[in-house]
């Protein structure tokens, strides 16, 4: 985390600069089944985030190396558009995009019946359009949407979803000025039924007790954006009516 | 992976073509419908989506400052990129660009570029100090045939709505990118022994070469490109050339419309 | 292309800085045969353009999945040397090369009998030894009569060949300084027998009927280098008489 | 290379855990031996030697001078690498860094920066013109489990051991590195159903996902990880985060004995 | 070589900076089997240089077009650790090492029985901890002991030393301020048994007697390090009793 | 690629050799034809072309303008580059440079610099400001057989006819590389159990360990390579050694005749 400078990010009334209390989220929306050569896709907006996720497979798994005998593997991509950020980045895997892809692929394979699949290979992609803080939790989020849409059998949905620390004080889903400025992340990846942990990185300073807070906001968050996936697929499967 | 030639989609898409017809219902010279939004991306000083049949691409520009080179002090620069990625269809596979991703990128660039859309000395900061370049990154998402096209029309959309951040710059006040011409590209493939226009998906799986022509506004021709394997005569050429000039001024008129 | 300056390259009289007129080629020679460890090659010079080729196969391709179960592929590098140009350039592929290989093969595809050699791979290593503008065209044209020269069944030669334009006017065969300061350049790859076309690249500015003047400029042009194609294979295959 | 799941050991894990043992006859939370050495490289500016079990780690720090970044002008840099090369063990492949290592690497720099043990304003030379740029590199020498704790480790004891090399520099006196606080990495591993510390090479073959925890001298956290699939409850964490606690306090010890 | 400037590196009375005679080794030492996770491995320190070597296998050769039918290959790295020279060197391979690599497996494949293991690789990883001149022949000597305590068989060890020229003398195994200032090295590496060459080195200036003194102490040394290079493999499989 | 060793070739040789006989009628220390030919490519600044048996090598000299490093303020450089090419021979495979490549490579570099031949201070232009480096590219078009020795003798005798192009770079008149030393390389393969010069492609396929010498004008050695398996004596090494000496002498006029 930065943790530069004397920026003031909440007032002393516990609102923080979009006006948002501590424990709000960004608005969020999905969108199912948007990119037409994908077997299964989404299209997540969270705050200026805006991740699209297309889902291939399964498949037979090449280079036969990959292949694992009991299981199928998931090929996780997180991809940043080179225009995706203020400052334009080069296009290609980075060190960065190769590690969220790692914990982001362990993640979903906690969640997909892999087993159901042996020697075959599932491709996720997972595009960053545009980023606003917390795009590997959009990414997240979005994938287990777009595996669904692919029908691919799962144990649970997963919400992905970050508190952290500004100014002192533990508050939910950082934006890109509370995470330049901030002194803490730490996002977790959540089966919203049984409550399991999937996902779980943290990077700042946190005592104890402010980590036990952030959890909880976490958890709650995660029940939100839950009814905003189920909304989301509901509606391309039914037609809209819910 | 080796790529069984899908023989019964040739042959079929050959019997079609005896009787004039595509696999799609669409006559040989007709285009998929499109769909052009501007100004999509808010970290981009510049985008469009373009949803082109099923083909979905965005394009988006940045700016940056630098030095200029010692034999141009007074000219900018325009970067286009176009790739074959893997979220756009199941058959690009990840790993260094292909010689496809490749030519797609180049023959893009090229298009916008020999235009002369963008006068290079209009991106002059300071001469022999500092100009503009121009990054023109074109995202393909889905790929259901046609990319070129579609990579051609959402570059030079989002070139047409642009925004210098000057101010972002510490250097005077945003303004609009001068873009002074909208080039189009229109590209052509053999399906059933001739040629059609915007080639879908299963076309483009099963038929030969395909040609890229990039008009500009005065009906001059900027880029040519023959790809793949196969062979057309002068007069096949003069056909679709033809064509294209047609085609060419109807997506112009899009352009125009979406970015006053 | 270029297009900057009023570089003035071409006389009221239509003569070109070289003492050429706008539809004459440059001196063409070619030689066949010149490289022992070869199956087939092929020495070219065009201006001072030199370019050698060498070809080897049909043999089995490798790995298996760039194989095709119907014909040969064609695996075609088109590479500069190093101190083949004015500034010396890095050794190794860029992406100029790449394309310029990638449709070289395409066109020599339309011409090599591919569908008698299944599964297997023909290999065509073109070297630009010294480069003065319409290396590429050198390169394809060369090519055609390494692969006759290695015994690979063709149903015809190729002749790749540019026109282009320069202050205003269209012209045959641009050279270095034609090229620096030219408006528009047009290279063709002609099967000499049918006339078909089995290469086109074009950029820069042309009216359509520039295009007409230019394709008029490369077809003439097509049958001088056939020409000097068969008379070299001759010279080679008959011992020199003809 | 297929990696036959070793479903024999599994088992043979599970069994002993169901009588709360592990397979090298440790309890659930104990510790391997450690042998620290510092000192250990003479063309080094701080290193330290990890035997941890049988696993080898060395560290080594050195300095160089750069510009700052424009942002930051008084702020020097500290770049902590960490890789999993073939001499380390039979499992890890010769060729570009693989995802797994790429994970180490940044998971252990994470721990190390987050902390904020080093002061970057303390190598500041000349503002604006001249900072100290710290490398620490950790070079795994053999691999027997475990090998986030004994990097984080080696690393940390090499950075406290670190003499910047003014002198040679010719811009003053040579003098310690000054490091405030010691970060400590503590990891856990489901094993047979439940999670064990310090995890041996059989228990990372026949186990699932895994905790990496680092914390500061105050208990506060500083960096969280959780690799592999798997999936863990809210009480399971409560657990172990109150186990590293202790374990921190020990392994902090250890570094402090050593490095006065 | 470097050879530059007029640097005093030998006294009068042939007396060298750190005290050495022309034909004196710097110290030696050699530790088996002190890597756990190796099959056999080897710790040499010789001056200030460290190198540390594990040998994995015989193993199956992956992938299999470097499989040979009727040997083993060996897959030999060379490799120095960031913090091992003055100025931090970049991770990764590089000419350099790709070239002593490839040498030190050929003289290793000159000792080791290879016709024993058909189609598979042994795996010999040599680490440079700590560099003060001389690296290749103190990686190469530690290498033969590390395939030894691997059980790998072999017709003889191999020892590798290094003589050099400083000031116009010939002297044996040049440190760091002699491999700077010298004007040329000559490494090689020896069957202790049979006196064979399998390694061979050289670039400067020697003349040929220069370069027949220096092999002549070359030859000394080797049966110096060899006895050591046994000791050592004794003191592991002996308790250290000898 | 499953490299089948040709045990009838290697037959072939040992029964050839027990006659003192060679495959192409050579005897053990002859060499096959050289045909030397200068100033062959017009865009280099220095060039030669050596066609050796079937082995045919090109080398180009360019210059460049560059800063000198700091410790050698007053010294230009020289970097020689030789690669195995596809172009080459059917056994050379596209990619990045093999362990093969690479070695060819450092040991014409080596044996060229190691000799002195050129003087690095006559290449500075403005101490401390501006020095030359010389690029030296040898491009093997044709391999049928030792190409060490043949891009040892194209480098040393393109760089003999090199012109300084200091006019292009505005600082002054052309004028001749000094090049002092006209260093040769001599290489040996053991085939059939004996050491013969110069080998064949034949040769170098059935045969085992090579050995590269590079001799100066005053019979000093500069350079030396022992490669692939096998062993030799030291009496094996004094014959070839000795010979060495003497095809040096030959190879050597052939450079001063032809550049003079």
């Amino acid at each position: 985390m930065g943790g530069y400078g004397d920026v003031e990010l909440i007032a002393k009334d516990g609102t923080r600069l979009d006006g948002r209390s501590v424990d709000e989220l960004r608005p969020v929306s999905i969108e199912v089944g948007v990119l037409p050569a994908a077997r299964g896709s989404c299209r997540m907006t969270w705050g200026l985030n805006i991740a699209e996720v297309a889902v291939y497979g399964p498949m037979e798994a090449h280079p036969r190396k990959i292949q694992r005998p009991d299981r199928a593997v998931l090929d996780v991509r997180y991809n940043m558009a080179p225009f995706s950020t203020s400052d334009r980045i080069r296009p290609g895997f980075n060190r960065r995009s190769r590690e969220i892809s790692k914990v982001t692929a362990e993640a979903l394979e906690s969640i997909v019946m892999v087993e159901m699949f042996p020697r075959s290979k599932i491709r996720v992609e997972i595009e960053i359009l545009c980023a606003e803080a917390g795009t590997r939790c959009c990414g997240i989020t979005a994938a287990a949407v777009a595996l669904a849409d692919a029908g691919i059998p799962m144990k649970d949905l997963l919400v992905s979803v970050a508190a952290g620390k500004i100014n002192d004080v533990v508050v939910l889903d950082l934006d890109k000025a509370e995470d330049n400025y901030g002194q803490a992340d730490l996002p977790v990846g959540i089966l919203p039924n049984s409550k399991e942990i999937a996902f779980l990185q943290m990077d700042g300073d946190l005592s104890p007790a402010e980590f036990d807070l952030a959890m909880e906001y976490n958890m709650k968050a995660v029940d939100e954006i839950h009814k905003i996936q189920i909304e989301a697929l509901r509606s391309k499967y039914t037609g809209g009516d819910n | 992976m080796v790529n069984i030639v899908p023989r019964l989609l040739k042959d079929q898409l050959t019997k079609l073509a005896e009787k004039d017809l595509r696999i799609d219902g669409r006559g040989q010279f007709e285009r998929r419908n499109i769909d052009l939004e501007i100004d999509v991306l808010s970290n981009a000083e510049g985008s469009a989506k373009v949803v082109w049949g099923g083909t979905i691409v965005y394009a988006g520009v940045k700016f940056a400052l630098r030095e200029p080179y010692p034999d141009r002090p007074a000219d900018g620069s325009l970067m286009t990129s176009a790739e074959l990625r893997p979220v756009a269809n199941v058959k690009y596979e990840p790993g260094p660009p292909s010689a496809e991703s490749i030519e797609l990128g180049r023959v893009v660039d090229r298009g916008i570029r020999e235009s002369g859309c963008i006068d290079m000395e209009s991106l002059c900061v300071v001469p022999g100090e500092s100009v503009w370049n121009v990054n023109l990154d074109i995202h393909v998402m889905s790929d259901k045939g046609n990319i070129f096209d579609a990579c051609a029309l959402a570059g030079i959309a989002a070139l047409k709505t642009a925004t210098v951040p000057a101010n972002r710059f510490d250097i005077g006040e945003d303004h609009k990118l001068p873009v002074n011409k909208i080039p189009i590209m229109c590209s052509y493939k053999r399906v059933g022994g001739r040629f059609v226009y915007d080639p879908s998906e299963e076309e483009e799986l099963g038929g030969s070469e395909r040609i890229h022509i990039t008009l500009g506004d005065d009906g001059h021709v900027h880029s040519l490109q023959k790809g793949l394997k196969g062979t057309f005569s002068t007069a096949e050429f003069a056909e679709i050339f033809t064509n294209a000039g047609k085609q060419a001024e109807e997506l112009r008129k899009i352009v125009e419309e979406m970015v006053i």
